[in-house]
């Protein structure tokens, strides 16, 4: 029953359109406005308190937008509770991890698939053959997706005993776990040495090339955005401020002064 | 007993001290430094202990079910390990704690009173000096704190942990999450609040920018210490750029398509 | 009109006591995040002993010694129990505290016996009228109590450090613990205030009209919850509002039973729980209870 | 396995034919009774002075030569406790003297029947009447406030086209009583304003407000002793001059050392088929002074001459069975009923006779009294109202 | 090797408790066996409850409201269309077959539980909690009110289950290896199978997908929501499937009562509930039943040898009562196994089986949370938000 959902799986264009959002008394975001093309990297910069994640959130159903409209894959997001969203192939990792500590990597990872199973609670309850094989199947791409997080040896570990930098890629390999057609990354490699973060960075780059899906990147690290992404759109104060390729970023005078800084390259190393 | 471990009952002294949570050992035998006046780092990766190293230095490790094992914490000569969060406040060390944790409830300036609450004290003289040091705290007074972006939280912390006028400091990974920018913002608050006169211990995993910062500087590696040495020793030693501090930028020269023996992963054909 | 303006009026007496009540379950939940289900027996604790000092010391002696007495009752299973229960998940701890409840009411229960107590208030069977409407005087110092000390914990919540020390535990405790807030003294202190509340919540709970506190008593406590939750159970003016709607509801409904008698006989008791699931529906989080936004 | 033998009945040594509860030696009889729960005070009274009766009968020689012997279980007004308790006592009973509860009785009705064990609910709904083994004694609700309107209309000038207020509890006995009091309303022509409550509630105020508004002449009460007395004490207080009307239940004597005291002196009546503990009548007064002697400083209230009548309707079946030569329990549920005017001499005789028949239908009018034993004293002897005669009672 | 050992070992604990469950009721006397079917029931609705509080994080006062639905739907499904037995007033009644009118009860409960869906799928915690204190005081009116469908204040006779030709009722007689078998040992298996049935399904769902989505709805509402769980649908399955627990807990009182009364189903029912899976350990079925046998057992036991505790001889002696003693110990064990057995019963059960088992398992398997489900904070500070 799932698998290959006839022109629902592959990468998709993203649009936002002037989307804007208000707390009370604060615009979080602003008619912002920009595109992810099909298959592509795009990451979202700015400084603290930009709107990054109030984005990610409106993308994913966490927030109601204001005003504006987000079209993916010809479904408009912004009226969509988050498991709809899901659905249609949208997956996120959170700034602040937001996974299970009690249960094991592997129940973390097998929410993931959640949409893509079926079993409820006659068939789990009955314990009913279908929703055996069901699981097995699904769980054997699941320890894929671990191993290929470098979390092979971590199924069984409850995730409350792991450390900070493996949870992260946990949280990772959750979204991809839920096969998706857009994959959002809150800030991946926060709280990671130089090490971990190559490897996260190397892992993004093998997602992109292996399923050839579209991820959106909220990332302060610098080099590392600059290295994976194929355009940026930058935010300061819930505007957009720039838009463009990485390099036409970096040396834009509005995005060095309000985010980057003078010395932006001493003080990415 | 480390050898390495200054003779002084000044300042901010770790001996031995070894840490467990339940049947984990975290920490075996730390010992380390800072004198009065110093900003000491302590690096190390995930999982080092760093945060550990904290919590027994605050008194915190009871909401961790950790214990301590061993070894003594001392401070300005009198023994910190064994005392309760609050009377450790009390002495004049304060902390800010991994991923800010402010108060998302509470408005900022409650948070800022919530702070002083330890210090009892000339608060007002505090609050006066932490919203000089962060201005953005008095335009964002009234709002709720959880509602504060990431670097306005951790000045939030940081502004909080203040607000008892510590003569010592501890800030477990301040810039975890920022901008660069306000990185670079949060590392000059914290010269600056050296610079009036507080001992700080600088837990970070951004090791440039912490070793720039600190006079002295030790590696925790699987809970111990690894290595130690000034700073700048340190941050010029080849080892040290290797191991610890992704100098040379590893990510740099590895090819972004995975490292060798990754599996690569495809499609789901299910 | 007349019956309407006097029901009305009962209503909020009555609306005031069980504000009251409120109140001590909101303290307890600010501090703490634990509904307390323990309140109705502190509640018992708080009313019998001023119902058994009151012949020996007077009346406000015994009600000065009752209230002493109820928060020393709360401070001690804070002390003895929830602050040991520790870490436990907030629905652990509300069910600990049935478990305190149950105890506690068995035992009061048992030292009642078969009685009704007087509690020998000042005030008697005394009636105000006010143009043709009555109301008990019990009930209108009730009602100034109840909104003084409804006033008062507002401003001690929002302004004092008490206060920001109780709000900060329930929201973090280890993160208050680095502010050099002593989380024991601070839950200790909610339980005490809690205790207090209750018995003064008795005191008015069995004074006219009704004949005394018998080991019934705290069975009103239970109109208390609705109360609490529809004004929204971390807010001090819910409380009262919650209070008074209960209040309210039950005496109209009550009153004009006759007239709604296809609703069946006795809706008066129900209503307040109707009204609660109603305004659930519209704000899940109570009138002015905080609506928890998370940020990820 | 000690299963095997059930509880068949047999013949022992004397001849008489036995069944479950009765040995050689003893019969032992259950109590279900509540110390713990609501009605805590009312079954503290009515056991106690069941023991007493045993104590004396035993003294006495007990019956057929044999001691009794009660077997008291705790349900505290809670229905999955008394069904244990019933399944866990019945094997070893030959009847049970009290029971106090109706749901607790209706849940156990058939079994009750089934097992043929004389059985005194301490309760007085009509939905209790029917049943061969159940015995409801003296008066039911209903009856009792039918004699009570009828006290109305002759002494306090209520007459046709007058409303009366009838503040009940749900359930069964405020239910019952109502039955009774729109019975008695109908026929003289009056109206009956309703008002009911829950056991939980405590202030009467709303509902005084809402008599009040109706205009009502008298009420009658049929909830428990603290909202009567609430309701008196807030429509006295609010100037309403009228008589109240309680039922048995309705009053406790403990309320007169309440703020209420005054107000229930002034206007209260409560309708009861027991003598009150402070009737002249020898047996009541002997009664009284022997409690007093085994429980000295207990309050003497109505459970008391409840509890020793009831031990005494069973104690006196179990002899006529006793004399039938047959104590098994069918025996002693057809002794009982062989009695169509039992007189323990404790005012009006009963009628066991008839199954869906109340066993009296005369209520006393008694009024409180601060001083008399049991805080109240007879206004008027029992009687059997014109009204009350002719009722029909609704069984079951 | 030491896990076929343990295997082993399981098999023959399993048939030893089997053939105890068989001969019991060729033993003990009617007390027990009632005591044995009310926690039965017990146990049944506990399930229910600890797959809502414990695995779901949702608090739930409003249990023995299902209860009541379950007990009062089986009677008017099964009871004759006429009147039932000693009732004056024509309570209605289908007359279907006494299994379809049991399972029918069971839905009907799922279906109350769904109609309260737009609060038990948007409030949590302590706000459902009492928002579900109302279920108990309306259903209450209901059933004192609704009087042709409820019999009101008396309730209603309750027709005995009948399958395949036997009734579960004392007539007609049966005599079993010369134990005369009643209602009582004719319920007994039934009621065993329906709790291992119950408990075995209850186990699938909480080991399966279902399961592991409650779990991250209570760990983690926003998470779960993005990783595609209808929050909200999935709050109020759980609470649907709570309430068939429920439902069917009300079913099995009602065959073993032998009569609905209105009263039982109050709020101290619904706390004994809450008592039961504290008590058992939060978040497992086998706590649950633990704790179900607790709660109801012990009072029992308490009362029934009263006599031999010396408290009950004079009752007005002002000595503690039996049933004052159980409340007070049940209380108290309450507040004992948070503050001393975290994990409560089944937790202590599972760490004297660690104790005397093998260590090498122990030490062969990947190391684990110390207790799956014990209410202890996960040791990041990081989910917290
Ligand atoms: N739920 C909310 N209610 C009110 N204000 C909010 C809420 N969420 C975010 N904000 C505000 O919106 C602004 C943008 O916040 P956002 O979290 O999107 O920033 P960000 O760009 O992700 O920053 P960071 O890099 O620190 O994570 C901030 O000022 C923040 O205070
Ligand atoms: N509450 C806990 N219970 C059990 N083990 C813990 C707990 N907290 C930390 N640990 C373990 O102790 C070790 C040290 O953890 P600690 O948090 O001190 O590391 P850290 O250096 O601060 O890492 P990070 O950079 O991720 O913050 C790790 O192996 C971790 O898994
Ligand atoms: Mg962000
Ligand atoms: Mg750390």
């Amino acid at each position: 029953m799932p698998g290959s959902r006839d022109g629902t799986s592959g990468p998709a264009l993203l649009e936002v359109r002037e989307v804007t959002v208000r707390f009370a008394g604060l615009t979080a975001l602003s008619e912002v406005s920009f595109t992810v093309a099909p298959g592509s990297v795009h990451a979202v910069i700015g400084p603290n308190g930009a709107g990054k994640s109030t984005c990610f959130n409106v993308l994913s159903g966490v927030y109601r937008a204001a005003s504006g409209s987000v079209r993916f894959a010809g479904a408009e997001l912004t009226a969509l509770a988050p498991h709809r969203i899901a659905a249609l192939g949208v997956a996120r990792t959170f700034q602040n991890i937001a996974l299970s500590g009690h249960q094991p990597v592997i129940d973390n990872l097998m929410l993931g698939r959640h949409r893509l199973t079926r079993a409820g609670f006659v068939s789990s309850g009955l314990r009913l053959p279908a929703a055996r094989r069901e699981w097995a199947r699904h769980r054997e791409r699941a320890a894929e997706i671990a191993e290929f997080a470098g979390l092979g040896g971590l199924l069984g570990t409850p995730v409350g005993l792991l450390p900070y930098g493996v949870r992260k890629r946990v949280e990772l390999a959750r979204a991809l776990c839920m096969e998706p057609r857009l994959l959002l990354l809150d800030e991946p490699v926060a709280g990671m040495n130089a090490g971990e973060r190559a490897e996260m960075a190397g892992l993004i780059a093998e997602v992109r090339r292996g399923l050839g899906i579209s991820v959106l990147l909220v990332e302060h690290d610098m080099g590392m955005v600059m290295r994976l992404a194929d355009r940026i759109t930058v935010l300061d104060f819930g505007r957009r401020i720039a838009d463009g390729t990485p390099g036409q970023v970096q040396d834009d005078p509005e995005v060095i002064r309000a985010y980057l800084g003078p010395s932006a390259d001493q003080e990415d190393k | 007993m480390a050898a390495t471990a200054p003779p002084a009952d000044a300042g901010l002294t770790v001996s031995g001290l070894a840490v467990s949570y339940g049947a984990v050992p975290a920490l075996r035998g730390v010992s380390l430094r800072v004198p009065p006046g110093a900003i000491v780092a302590v690096l190390g990766a995930n999982g080092a202990g760093k945060s550990t190293l904290l919590r027994a230095i605050s008194g915190t490790l009871r909401f961790h079910r950790g214990a301590i094992g061993g070894g003594t914490v001392r401070w300005a000569g009198t023994r910190l390990s064994g005392l309760a969060a609050p009377a450790v406040v009390a002495r004049g060390v304060t902390q800010v704690p991994e991923g800010r944790r402010v108060f998302a409830r509470m408005t900022v300036e409650e948070n800022l009173r919530a702070g002083g609450l330890g210090g009892g004290r000339r608060s007002a003289a505090a609050r006066e000096e932490v919203l000089g040091l962060f201005p953005v705290l008095a335009e964002r007074a009234h709002q709720r704190a959880g509602l504060l972006s990431g670097g306005e939280q951790q000045m939030l912390a940081i502004g909080r942990a203040l607000m008892a006028r510590p003569s010592m400091l501890l800030l477990d990974e301040p810039t975890l999450g920022l901008a660069p920018m306000m990185a670079a913002r949060i590392a000059e608050t914290v010269k600056e609040i050296n610079a009036r006169g507080t001992s700080v211990l600088l837990i970070e995993q951004n090791v440039a920018p912490a070793l720039s910062l600190a006079s002295y500087a030790y590696v925790l590696e699987v809970g111990e210490v690894a290595l130690e040495g000034p700073a700048a020793e340190l941050a010029a030693g080849d080892e040290v750029r290797r191991r610890y501090l992704g100098m040379g930028d590893p990510a740099d020269g590895r090819p972004l398509d995975g490292p060798a023996g990754r599996r690569a992963i495809g499609r789901w054909q299910g | 009109m007349i019956t309407f303006l006097e029901l009305l009026l009962n209503g909020i007496s009555i609306g005031a006591v069980y504000a009251l009540i409120a109140l001590g379950f909101v303290v307890i939940f600010k501090a703490t995040e634990v509904v307390n289900f323990a309140h109705a027996s502190l509640l018992l604790a708080g009313g019998y002993l001023v119902a058994r000092l009151q012949p020996v010391t007077g009346f406000w002696a015994a009600l000065l010694v009752g209230v002493a007495a109820a928060a020393a009752v709360g401070a001690l299973i804070e002390f003895l129990i929830i602050r040991r229960a520790g870490a436990g998940s907030h629905n652990v701890l509300a069910i600990v505290t049935i478990g305190v409840d149950i105890v506690l009411t068995t035992e009061l229960t048992r030292q009642i016996g078969t009685e009704i107590l007087a509690l020998g208030d000042p005030w008697g069977d005394a009636v105000v009228h006010l143009g043709q409407v009555t109301v008990a005087e019990t009930r209108l110092v009730a009602l100034g109590a109840a909104a003084t000390l409804i006033t008062l914990f507002l401003l001690a919540f929002k302004y004092t450090g008490w206060g920001i020390a109780m709000r900060a535990t329930a929201e973090d405790a280890e993160t208050a613990a680095l502010m050099g807030i002593r989380l024991g003294r601070v839950s200790l202190s909610a339980w005490a205030v809690a205790g207090a509340l209750a018995a003064v919540a008795a005191l008015f709970l069995c004074v006219f009209p009704t004949p005394g506190l018998d080991r019934g008593t705290s069975l009103a406590a239970i109109k208390a919850f609705p109360a609490a939750i529809l004004g929204g159970l971390d807010s001090t003016t819910g409380a009262l509002a919650g209070g008074l709607i209960v209040g309210v509801t039950e005496a109209l409904m009550s009153g004009y039973q006759n007239q709604l008698a296809f609703l069946g006989r006795g809706i008066g008791d129900v209503a307040p729980f109707l009204v609660m699931v109603v305004i659930l529906l519209l704000r899940p989080a109570g009138l002015f209870g905080t609506r928890e936004t998370v940020r990820v | 396995s000690g299963k095997a033998t059930g509880g068949e009945p047999a013949t022992g040594g004397d001849g008489v034919k036995t069944g479950p509860g009765v040995s050689a030696d003893a019969i032992t009889l259950g109590i279900l009774t509540d110390l713990t729960g609501p009605y805590a005070s009312f079954g503290k009274s009515l056991t106690q002075a069941q023991q007493l009766y045993f104590e004396q009968a035993n003294a006495a020689g007990g019956v057929c030569g044999r001691k009794l012997a009660g077997i008291v279980r705790d349900h505290g007004y809670d229905v999955q406790k008394a069904v244990a308790a019933y399944t866990e006592i019945a094997p070893k009973s030959a009847a049970v003297p009290q029971f106090i509860g109706s749901p607790m009785v209706t849940a156990l009705k058939r079994r009750i029947e089934d097992d043929k064990m004389l059985t005194l609910p301490m309760a007085w709904a009509t939905s209790l009447l029917g049943g061969q083994a159940v015995q409801v004694t003296g008066t039911t609700y209903d009856i009792d406030m039918i004699n009570g309107v009828d006290f109305l209309a002759k002494d306090k000038g209520i007459r046709s086209g007058d409303k009366i207020g009838h503040l009940y509890f749900e359930g069964d006995y405020g239910a019952s009583a109502l039955n009774g009091s729109k019975y008695a309303a109908g026929k003289l022509g009056l109206t009956v304003v309703e008002q009911k409550i829950k056991a939980t509630d405590q202030d009467m105020s709303a509902q005084v407000s809402a008599f009040k508004d109706a205009g009502v002449k008298a009420i009658m009460v049929s909830v428990g002793p603290r909202q009567a007395a609430s309701l008196v004490g807030v429509a006295v207080a609010k100037g309403m001059d009228i008589p109240f009307v309680g039922s048995n239940s309705a009053y406790s004597p403990q309320l007169l050392g309440t703020p209420a005291a005054p107000a229930l002196l002034e206007s209260f009546y409560v309708m009861t088929a027991a003598a009150p503990m402070s009737a002249p009548i020898p047996a009541v007064q002997k009664l009284v002074a022997d409690y007093r002697a085994k429980y000295p400083g207990q309050p003497v209230d109505s459970g008391v001459g409840a509890g020793y009548g009831a031990a005494m309707i069973v104690g006196d079946a179990l002899k006529q069975a006793c004399a039938n030569k047959d104590l098994s329990r069918d025996g002693i549920v057809r002794a009982h009923r062989s009695q169509p005017s039992w007189d323990g001499g404790f005012g009006r005789p009963m009628d066991f006779s008839h199954v869906d028949q109340p066993a009296s239908r005369a209520s006393y009018v008694v009024v409180p009294d601060k001083t008399a034993v049991g805080g109240t004293v007879i206004l008027k002897e029992a009687a059997v109202s014109d009204l009350a005669r002719d009722y029909q009672v609704p069984v079951g | 090797m030491s896990d076929g050992r343990s295997r082993a070992r399981r098999a023959l604990v399993w048939a030893a408790g089997a053939a105890a469950a068989i001969a019991i009721p060729f033993y003990l006397e009617g007390f027990w066996l009632q005591t044995g079917l009310f926690a039965m029931s017990a146990a049944v609705g506990a399930i229910g409850i600890a797959l809502l509080t414990g695995s779901t994080g949702q608090l739930s006062m409003g249990h023995a409201f299902f209860l009541a639905v379950g007990a009062y739907s089986y009677v008017y499904f099964a009871d004759a269309p006429a009147a039932g037995v000693g009732a004056s007033h024509a309570a209605a009644g289908l007359g279907l077959p006494t299994p379809l009118a049991a399972a029918l009860a069971v839905l009907t409960a799922g279906v109350a539980g769904g109609l309260f869906s737009p609060i038990a799928g948007r409030l949590k915690g302590a706000y459902l909690g009492i928002a579900t204190l109302a279920l108990i005081f309306l259903g209450q009116h209901v059933l004192f009110n609704a009087e042709p469908l409820t019999g009101g204040y008396n309730g209603r006779a309750v027709p005995p289950m009948e399958l395949f030709g036997l009734v579960f009722a004392d007539t007609p007689s049966l005599v079993l290896f010369g134990v005369p078998f009643g209602s009582l040992e004719r319920l007994w298996f039934l009621g065993l199978l329906l709790v291992l049935g119950a408990a075995a399904f209850a186990r699938g769902v909480l080991r399966g997908r279902p399961g592991r989505t409650m779990n991250t709805i209570r760990d983690h509402e926003i998470a779960a929501g993005v990783m595609g769980v209808p929050v909200a649908r999935y709050r109020a399955g759980v609470f649907v499937l709570s309430s068939m627990y429920g439902g069917l807990a009300g079913v099995m009182l009602a065959l073993v009562f032998q009569r609905t009364v209105p009263d039982y189903f109050g709020v101290l029912l619904s706390l004994d509930y809450l008592a039961m899976i504290v008590i058992g350990g939060l978040g497992s079925v086998g706590g649950a039943v633990l704790g179900a046998v607790f709660v109801s057992v012990l009072p029992q036991l308490l009362t029934r040898y009263s006599d031999d505790l010396p408290l009950i001889a004079e009752p007005g002696s002002g000595g503690l009562s039996p049933a004052e003693a159980a409340r007070i110990l049940y209380g108290a064990a309450v507040v004992a196994v948070v503050l001393f057995l975290p994990g409560g019963l089944a937790g202590l059960l599972a760490r004297l089986r660690a104790a005397a088992g093998a260590r090498v398992t122990l030490l062969a398997r990947a190391p684990r949370a110390p207790a799956p489900h014990s209410p202890t904070p996960s040791p990041s500070p990081d989910t917290r938000s």
